[in-house]
């Protein structure tokens, strides 16, 4: 059974008990220990099922590699499925629950998935379920999605508890890892002066170094650990950070921090988590390495556990899984899990080296302590279950023909150390086959390239391929005296002393025993989460699965939360040997960010409720919200859709204002239209260019209604332009067009015309516009000056049509345009934005007595439309030219170019069967769905009903009293009282007469008195 | 994550404060070109894999456009300069030609 | 006219760093010729100011310069001058080709101060805020979280951040959040 | 070819699964060949699949320069969906759907079709119109898509926020007979068909050279050597401007990545597939319990095939959004892909300037669920000369201005 021991436990605290609770189970653990340990220290061996087959599964590791123990944890509005129970830090009142099983985990249905395992090899579901083809949607795959998936989703209807933040820092050196490697890296290159930033995903600083033990410059490495640290932190050019891990490296020497600061601790306040965004220029990997499992049958039976995890477990948090330990190696690393385990007072019941020889001088150690060495031998298989019982020993070397069963409650596997190469590779750093160690290490000759051209990533320490420990320092040395040095510092990469017993050879196995037979091969897992063992890659590679990409999608491999850091150089070399190749020639994987997972929630950082996305407000915005604005997203803009009084429904409001802008008087804020200022010598000849019209001809003191095209030759923009004075400009452009507009202006003046002289300035945000619309916006107007004593004169003869004016209106010092969007008497008129509520509050109080209203974007549109006036975005598409609109009038023939004139000669653009704008009415006055198309006879090649035309804005106008609606019809002109069929999706076919499209005041006397 | 320094303001800036624009040093042809030559000059781009000629806009910075020299297969920045050309300043091709002897890009090499 | 209000009238927040909204700030686009003695005794004559160098902003007693590019500066005079300053400028330029709007209007500003005024920018802006790499005088146009944002650093160590109207209440917001009490990064001392 | 089936399955059980053959041959090229094409991904394997089942043509190479699937078959988001506006674009996604719908009888290998459902939301009113109007387009065009009201939205995905408050869903399009598929499986099913029809898949051969005569293809040099054919396809994406020069032709695309991420698996919460083009992001949950989300490109040439973080960054915000339980899941990996665009963001299926030699580029974002019908259609072409399908991809187009834009009513190319 897995307890605590009586000693040990260097990272707890055993004077602060913890309570925790685990499946409702209430647990204690102490300040300090993982929930792993804590788990394992509560006897609680089994943590979770796999993913494939529902096998019990227990902790195998003691970081952020273990694959198994995955729970769900906390509850409400901080549940999280899938926390790693290695990387969660316990604190009081930790709730905890195990994963993938039903009812419970020591009883779950799925497990007969585990008695048809022979029946579900790698890929099975490829070659099954094909047949009746309903059944794939319908049965199968409800099924396997249900028995597939770990945790439990958070629930849907709770929102996050815990906010999350974004950091930018900038250093020169980037160290990852704080482990003894990273210490040396960072301190050798904080002395050249270097500014460094440590990271270690962990709460505490030394990695492994403490538990492995050794010395450092003559003293206990946890010594070295705490002196150097105290050095580091004195430095004014170093930041520590822990629990805070390096999550990937990208591009141009960027790389991501994800900072725990809540985890341990949850509701404390303040972010949950942090993501640092840096920029480093160098970075000094050092991850460290990562233990191999052994592929033996019976190697995820719970209670198996990879040998340095478990010294882990008795060193650090005084705990271990059981008290009768079996060690399997194939390296002298594993005789120090026996050490620790002997001094701990728990029994080796013997270590199976595979090496014919043995090991070295930890094993002689070993053997003098009494305990029973056998070289030459491995684990045959460990019997089935829910914890280890018993274990059949063979020949390494042989078929798997036990030769003694012994009997054990936990067994220390080692198969060799795999440096953590994911954040050299992250961004294109190339790996080199050790032969000597048998594993995958950084090139130094091809690492990571950042911007220069130049390597931007260093490896340092187990990282970088050395494994002992005074290799490890004086690598990590050259690691930061190499980074600072190429961050233009000059460092001396002074390692201090590492000593450890040396060691013999490792000998490389990747099956237990090498030849193993198939029923054993099907019991020897090389991914433990994803179930995937020897014999599933054996036969990914039968059926030519040979590439090691196809292998890993095939089978699985690597593919697990984990992302193989267990499983991925154990699966290569079955892949290897099955296709008769060399390691090195099948290659890796990809490595993809992140390291390990991070929270979604860290990723979006700030950016979620009110601060989600900018919102934009107009000066009135405020005003608007309290008088019933139905707001209608417009970009970052809101923009009221209508303005919805009590007992109305929006519908109600939009006829509503129609009404009353057309009988009385209405405002609109038209603030959010862009206003742009072009000012130069050469403004005009640009303005040439933008618009198809011409712009440089305007007088003084007039407006005109503008069109501008891509190049491309579609529409792309509209907007009334004025011409302010002899060399300026004012463009207005539709809402979501002004910053649009602008970058565009720019870009052929800085890119194109860079030799024009012309200034673009965007005063959008200056003016507060609105528009005073109505029969009765002059008399309102009139009033307000009145009131004020005077100010601009609005007639007709001062202010005419389509012109503009500087001065007074209510003491407000404005410029009024006589535009008009409506067909009504309008007004536009623009004021500072500081004055812009107090202008709108004096037009709705004088407008009172006229019975002025606001009105929204609705309204806007049905009475545009009511005139037969096009909309951006709703005749346009991208796709329309203006001659398709029948703007031909606004194309300035006498211009020998514009932007988008070369489109409109292609052969398309000037086909006569190019759909025109023409209005729609339906018979009955009904109106028209939005959108609909129109069909003509027959079908094309490819059996789609042809068309000949479709809705591109339909609306009921309650000026007119009945359906409204403007299309683009193919001849649509020339076929004026036709009627056509609009098929709409209800089954309903919509029959519209073809009309002109300016249904109310054809002559426009309205909007020119 | 690119870095790009904008030649106008010395700002060392990464991807989310740029804006790419394309490819750089396209003649524009307007009326009176041939239908091929608009064609190409609207459609045809180089797609090169190495070294490129492109457009960026500092957009939330100095707001200017300029112009980098980068290659596509490893992100290396040759160097950026002024928009106001129409061809690669020497420099700038002498910095690519000690990196990738041998490059050409249209007619520049 | 009525009195003239500000983006956020009064708004203020005090935790790792105090934000407040400035009130009216008289705000000038200039775009010209940089190295136009003109324009330069034009701009400091409008500011009390010299044309700053890039990436700088010059203070003045009366107003201040502040790059935004090489032919663009903006000017800060006070609110209630701003536009006969604007009017006078646009009239010692009227020789050659420049351009001054007032956009005093357009623009929110805000003053941000206190110890943890670097590392709340640091959070939303991709910008070396270490005290070697911003110092005082330093004026930055950059992203401000999803948004386009400037500001300088005086001698007194307090940011001044300028920024759209529209999105002053978003800016605020951001700023807010960044400087939770709880949040401190504690990178720059 | 052994057929794949519950029985199979069984029998070799009995005997440990020793007996299964390999699932496509590893020959080595041979001289000449009726017909190569260049490119074994999805729709380079489709092409050679339907030029043998349609016309009998199986003197057929398939030259990969990787392994077959590797490129960006193997490494979408696996969306299937064909609600799209244009004419053009509807019936070859229509093709390619109904294709899906049967493929794994027509293989005899399960790729996992499962039509569960797409929907796109909408969140503005401009969308609104835009959904609709491509509802009544589908409609004519044969493709069942429908209007549906946002209380329906929420019955489909019950872990959406319909309330924003940001972008409150207002409706949405929805395609039920859209869904997924097993990517890799797709590639695998098409490559295993092709060799048991003898064609030759050739890995780890890389075209060098392009030959032709008298302006007519007449074969490749290859890594493995010179091949000769009669007909030439590229179906090359990412590489296709690199492949066309060597042709001597040049291609109106540019080459950007795609950004993508799962997250850790997690039990079912989200049956249909969901786009919010609002807010850039779209997500579905695989078989395996991952949720398979999907982000922006790049706006530069880029073939690394690397994730970069400002994307995923500002499409995981979005989602957050939309579905709030997702801030509580992790990004498992990141990854990047290689995407050709052109001008209008729609493909090219085309004849070239040279004779007999055939290009199929420019999927852009959306062309894994165009695998089948992409290569019927470019089978048919290649095979024939002419494609209704095809017809209005071709290459020409740009000259003329007849562009097949999916950008317009609020949709996107994904």
């Amino acid at each position: 059974m897995s307890t605590r021991l009586a000693t040990q436990g260097r990272l707890i605290d055993r004077s602060k008990p913890i309570e925790f609770t685990f499946n409702g189970t209430r647990m204690t653990g102490y300040a300090g220990d993982t929930l792993a340990s804590a788990l394992l220290a509560n006897d609680q061996l089994l943590v979770g099922r796999s993913f494939k087959y529902h096998r019990p599964r227990g902790l195998v590791a003691s970081g952020a590699e273990e694959p198994n123990a995955l729970v769900g944890l906390g509850t409400g509005d901080r549940f999280e499925p899938n926390q790693r129970a290695t990387t969660t830090e316990l604190f009081s009142g930790l709730s905890a629950q195990s994963q993938n099983h039903w009812p419970s985990l020591e009883f779950d249905v799925g497990v007969v998935n585990n008695k048809l395992a022979r029946f579900l090899p790698a890929g099975f579901y490829y070659k099954m379920f094909i047949h009746p083809k309903p059944f794939w949607k319908h049965v199968y795959e409800p099924i396997i999605r249900k028995s597939a998936g770990l945790g439990q989703a958070p629930d849907r209807e709770l929102k996050d508890a815990d906010t999350y933040e974004h950091f930018y820092y900038f250093c020169d050196v980037l160290v990852i890892g704080g482990g003894v490697a990273g210490l040396q890296a960072a301190l050798v290159a904080a002395k050249s002066g270097a500014k460094v930033l440590v990271l270690e995903q962990n709460a505490h600083w030394g990695g492994r170094a403490p538990v492995d033990g050794g010395t450092i410059d003559g003293d206990y490495p946890e010594a070295w650990v705490e002196q150097t640290l105290a050095e580091l932190s004195a430095m004014e050019n170093v930041t520590l950070r822990n629990r805070c891990m390096g999550a990937g490296v990208y591009d141009h020497g960027y790389a991501l921090g994800y900072e725990r600061l809540t985890d341990h601790a949850p509701g404390q306040g303040g972010p949950r988590h942090r993501m640092w965004r840096i920029r480093a220029k160098q970075i000094v990997t050092a991850t460290g390495a990562i233990e191999r499992p052994l592929s033996f049958a019976g190697n995820d039976v719970p209670g198996v556990m990879l040998a340095a995890a478990m010294r882990d477990y008795v060193v650090n948090w005084g705990a271990t899984p059981g008290k009768r330990v079996l060690v399997a190696t194939n390296n002298d690393d594993a005789y120090r899990t026996a050490l620790t385990l002997h001094a701990a007072g728990i029994e080796v019941v013997r270590v199976l080296d595979t090496r014919e020889t043995g090991g070295g001088a930890l094993m002689e150690e070993v053997r003098a302590l009494g305990i029973r060495v056998e070289c030459g031998r491995g684990i045959a298989k460990v019997k089935d279950g829910k914890c280890v019982t018993r274990v059949a020993i063979c020949a390494q070397n042989g078929q798997g023909g036990a030769q003694e069963e012994v009997e054990a409650d936990a067994v220390a596997m080692s198969g060799g150390w795999s440096p953590v190469v994911h954040l050299w590779s992250h961004c294109g750093g190339k790996l080199t086959w050790d032969d000597a160690q048998a594993h995958f290490r950084p090139d130094p000759a091809r690492p990571p390239l950042g911007a220069d051209g130049a390597g931007f990533v260093v490896a340092a320490g187990s990282a970088n391929g050395p494994l002992g420990l005074g290799a490890v320092l004086s690598d990590a040395a050259e690691a930061g005296a190499k980074a600072a040095a190429a961050a233009g510092f000059k460092a001396e990469a002074k390692p201090a002393a590492g000593v450890a017993q040396d060691e013999a050879p490792m000998q490389p196995v990747w099956l237990m025993p090498a030849r193993a037979e198939i029923d054993l091969r099907m019991k020897a897992w090389l991914d433990f989460q994803n179930d995937v063992k020897v014999s599933d890659v054996q036969l990914a590679a039968r059926e030519g699965f040979e590439s090691v990409e196809h292998t890993k999608r095939y089978t699985t491999l690597g593919m697990a939360t984990d992302q193989g850091k267990l499983s991925n150089i154990n699966g290569l070399a079955v892949l290897a040997d099955s296709l008769g190749s060399e390691i090195p020639q099948v290659g890796t994987t990809t490595f993809r960010p992140p390291y390990h997972p991070i929270s979604m929630g860290a990723i979006g950082g700030e950016a979620r409720g009110e601060i989600f996305q900018p919102l934009r407000k107009t000066p009135m915005h405020d005003w608007h919200d309290a008088n019933g604005a139905d707001w209608e997203p417009v970009g970052h803009w809101r923009r009221p859709y209508a303005f919805v009084r009590a007992g109305e429904s929006v519908k109600e409001a939009v006829s509503r204002e129609i009404l009353n802008t057309r009988q009385n008087v209405g405002l609109l804020d038209a603030s959010t239209l862009g206003k742009l200022i072009v000012k130069g010598p050469d403004a005009g000849r640009f303005l040439d260019m933008m618009y198809t019209n011409m712009m440089s001809t305007l007088k003084v003191g007039k407006c005109r209604y503008g069109l501008m095209c891509s190049e491309n030759g579609f529409l792309s923009d509209d907007g009334v332009v004025a011409r302010i004075d002899e060399e300026t400009w004012l463009c207005h452009t539709t809402t979501g067009g002004a910053d649009r507009i602008h970058a565009h202006m720019e870009e052929w003046l800085q890119t194109e015309w860079w030799d024009w002289k012309v200034y673009v300035a965007n005063v959008t945000e200056q003016l507060a516009q609105v528009a005073v619309v109505g029969p009765k916006a002059r008399m309102l107007l009139e009033k307000l000056n009145a009131e004020a004593g005077g100010g601009m004169d609005v007639s007709k003869e001062a202010l005419p049509f389509m012109e503009w004016k500087d001065g007074e209106i209510g003491g407000f010092k404005c410029r009024a345009y006589r535009i008009s969007f409506s067909g009504e008497l309008s007004y536009e008129i623009a004021v500072p934005a500081s004055q812009g509520q107090a202008f709108w509050d004096a037009l709705m109080a004088a407008g009172a007595e006229f019975g002025v209203m606001p009105y929204g974007t609705e309204c806007l549109h049905v009475m545009r439309a009511e005139k037969g006036f096009i909309m951006i975005g709703d005749e346009t598409d991208g796709t329309v030219i203006p001659q398709d609109l029948g703007l031909n009038w606004a194309i300035s023939k006498k211009k020998e170019d514009f932007i988008g004139k070369r489109a409109q000669q292609r052969s398309h653009m000037v086909d006569p069967d190019r759909w025109q704008l023409v209005g729609l009415e339906t018979l009955d006055g009904a109106v028209l769905p939005d959108g609909a198309y129109a069909v003509g006879s027959g079908v094309n090649a490819n059996g789609q009903k042809n068309t000949i035309g479709r809705v591109t804005s339909t609306y009921h106008s309650p000026t007119l009293g009945k359906g409204i609606a403007m299309g683009l019809v193919k001849h649509g002109p020339k076929r004026m009282g036709e009627v056509i069929e609009f098929p709409g999706t209800d089954g309903t076919v919509y029959k519209a007469k073809i009309v002109d499209p300016v249904f109310y005041d054809k002559e426009g006397e309205k909007q020119n008195v | 994550m690119l870095i790009l320094e904008c030649p106008y303001c010395g700002v060392k800036a990464e991807e989310t404060e740029l804006h790419a624009g394309g490819e750089a040093h396209l003649k524009r042809f307007g009326p009176g070109s041939s239908d091929d030559e608009f064609h190409d000059y609207l459609f045809m781009r180089e797609n090169p894999k190495g070294v490129h000629f492109e457009r960026w806009r500092h957009v939330t910075g100095c707001g200017k456009w300029f112009h980098a020299a980068r290659c596509t297969m490893t992100l290396e920045v040759f160097g950026t300069y002024t928009a106001q050309t129409s061809a690669p300043p020497q420099e700038i091709r002498d910095a690519i030609t000690a990196k990738r002897p041998g490059w050409s890009w249209r007619e520049f090499e | 006219m009525s009195d003239p209000l500000s983006a956020l009238p009064g708004a203020r927040y005090a935790g790792l760093a105090t934000i407040e909204e400035s009130g009216l700030q008289g705000m000038i686009t200039l775009r010209g010729d940089l190295s136009s003695k003109t324009l330069q005794k034009a701009v400091k004559a409008a500011t009390g100011a010299d044309v700053p160098s890039q990436r700088q902003i010059a203070v003045a007693t009366g107003g201040a310069a502040a790059w935004m590019s090489p032919d663009e500066l903006l000017l800060l005079v006070p609110y209630d001058e701003v536009e006969q300053t604007t009017s006078t400028l646009a009239e010692a330029l009227s020789g050659e080709h420049a351009l001054a709007v007032n956009v005093s209007d357009a623009r929110a500003l805000f003053s941000l101060s206190g110890a943890g005024a670097r590392e709340v920018l640091g959070k939303i802006c991709p910008v070396d805020f270490d005290p070697a790499a911003f110092a005082p005088g330093d004026f930055r146009r950059t992203r401000m979280a999803q948004v386009a944002a400037a500001f300088w650093l005086d001698e007194a160590e307090t940011f001044h951040i300028v920024c759209f109207r529209s999105v002053s209440q978003y800016v605020f917001n951001l700023l807010k959040t960044s400087a939770h009490p709880q949040s401190r990064v504690g990178v720059y001392g | 070819m052994k057929r794949y089936s519950a029985f199979a399955v069984a029998r070799e059980a009995l005997r440990y699964h020793t007996g299964w053959e390999r699932a496509w041959r590893n020959p080595a090229p041979k001289r000449q060949y009726d017909v190569i094409i260049v490119g074994a991904g999805g729709h380079g394997l489709a092409t050679a699949y339907y030029l043998g089942k349609n016309f009998g043509i199986t003197n057929v190479a398939v030259l990969e320069k990787g392994w077959l699937g590797g490129g960006n078959t193997g490494r979408n988001t696996t969306i299937i969906r064909s609600n799209y506006l244009q004419d053009p674009s509807a019936a070859i996604y229509e093709k390619a759907r109904s294709l899906y719908e049967d493929m794994s009888q027509d293989l005899n290998y399960n790729v996992m079709f499962s039509p569960r459902g797409v929907i796109m939301l909408a969140q503005t009113e401009h969308e609104v119109r835009g959904y609709k109007r491509t509802a009544h387009a589908n409609a004519l065009q044969g493709v069942s898509t429908e209007w549906i009201e946002p209380a329906r939205v929420k019955e489909l995905v019950p872990i959406i926020n319909l309330a924003g408050p940001r972008y409150p869903v207002l409706g949405g399009l929805w395609q039920e007979r859209g869904g997924t598929a097993r990517h890799d499986a797709v590639a695998w099913g098409y490559a295993r068909a092709c060799s048991a029809m003898g064609m030759d898949i050739i890995q780890q051969c890389e075209v060098t050279g392009v030959r032709s005569e008298g302006g007519r293809v007449i074969g490749v040099d290859t890594t493995k050597g010179a091949i000769d054919c009669d007909k030439l396809g590229m179906v090359v994406a990412g590489n296709c401007s690199h492949l066309s020069q060597m042709a001597g032709f040049r291609l109106p695309v540019e080459s950007v990545a795609l950004q993508a991420l799962v997250s850790e698996p997690i039990k079912p919460c989200m049956d249909v597939v969901v786009m919010a083009n609002t807010v850039h992001g779209y997500m579905s949950q695989s078989d395996k319990g991952e949720m398979v989300i999907g982000g922006g490109t790049d706006g530069f040439n880029n073939y690394t095939q690397r994730g970069s973080f400002h994307h995923i960054e500002e499409t995981v915000r979005a989602l957050i959004e939309t579905f709030p339980m997702v801030s509580r899941l992790k990004m498992l990996r990141q990854w990047g892909g290689i995407v050709d665009v052109t001008g209008d963001r729609s493909p090219i299926i085309s004849k070239t300037p040279v004779q007999n030699c055939f290009v199929n580029a420019g999927w852009g974002t959306g062309g894994f669920k165009a695998i089948p019908g992409s290569g019927w259609a470019m089978a048919e072409l290649m095979a024939t000369g002419h494609s209704p399908l095809a017809e209005e991809f071709s290459m020409m187009r740009f000259k003329e201005g007849k562009f097949i834009d999916e950008s317009v009513a609020a949709g996107v190319a994904h």
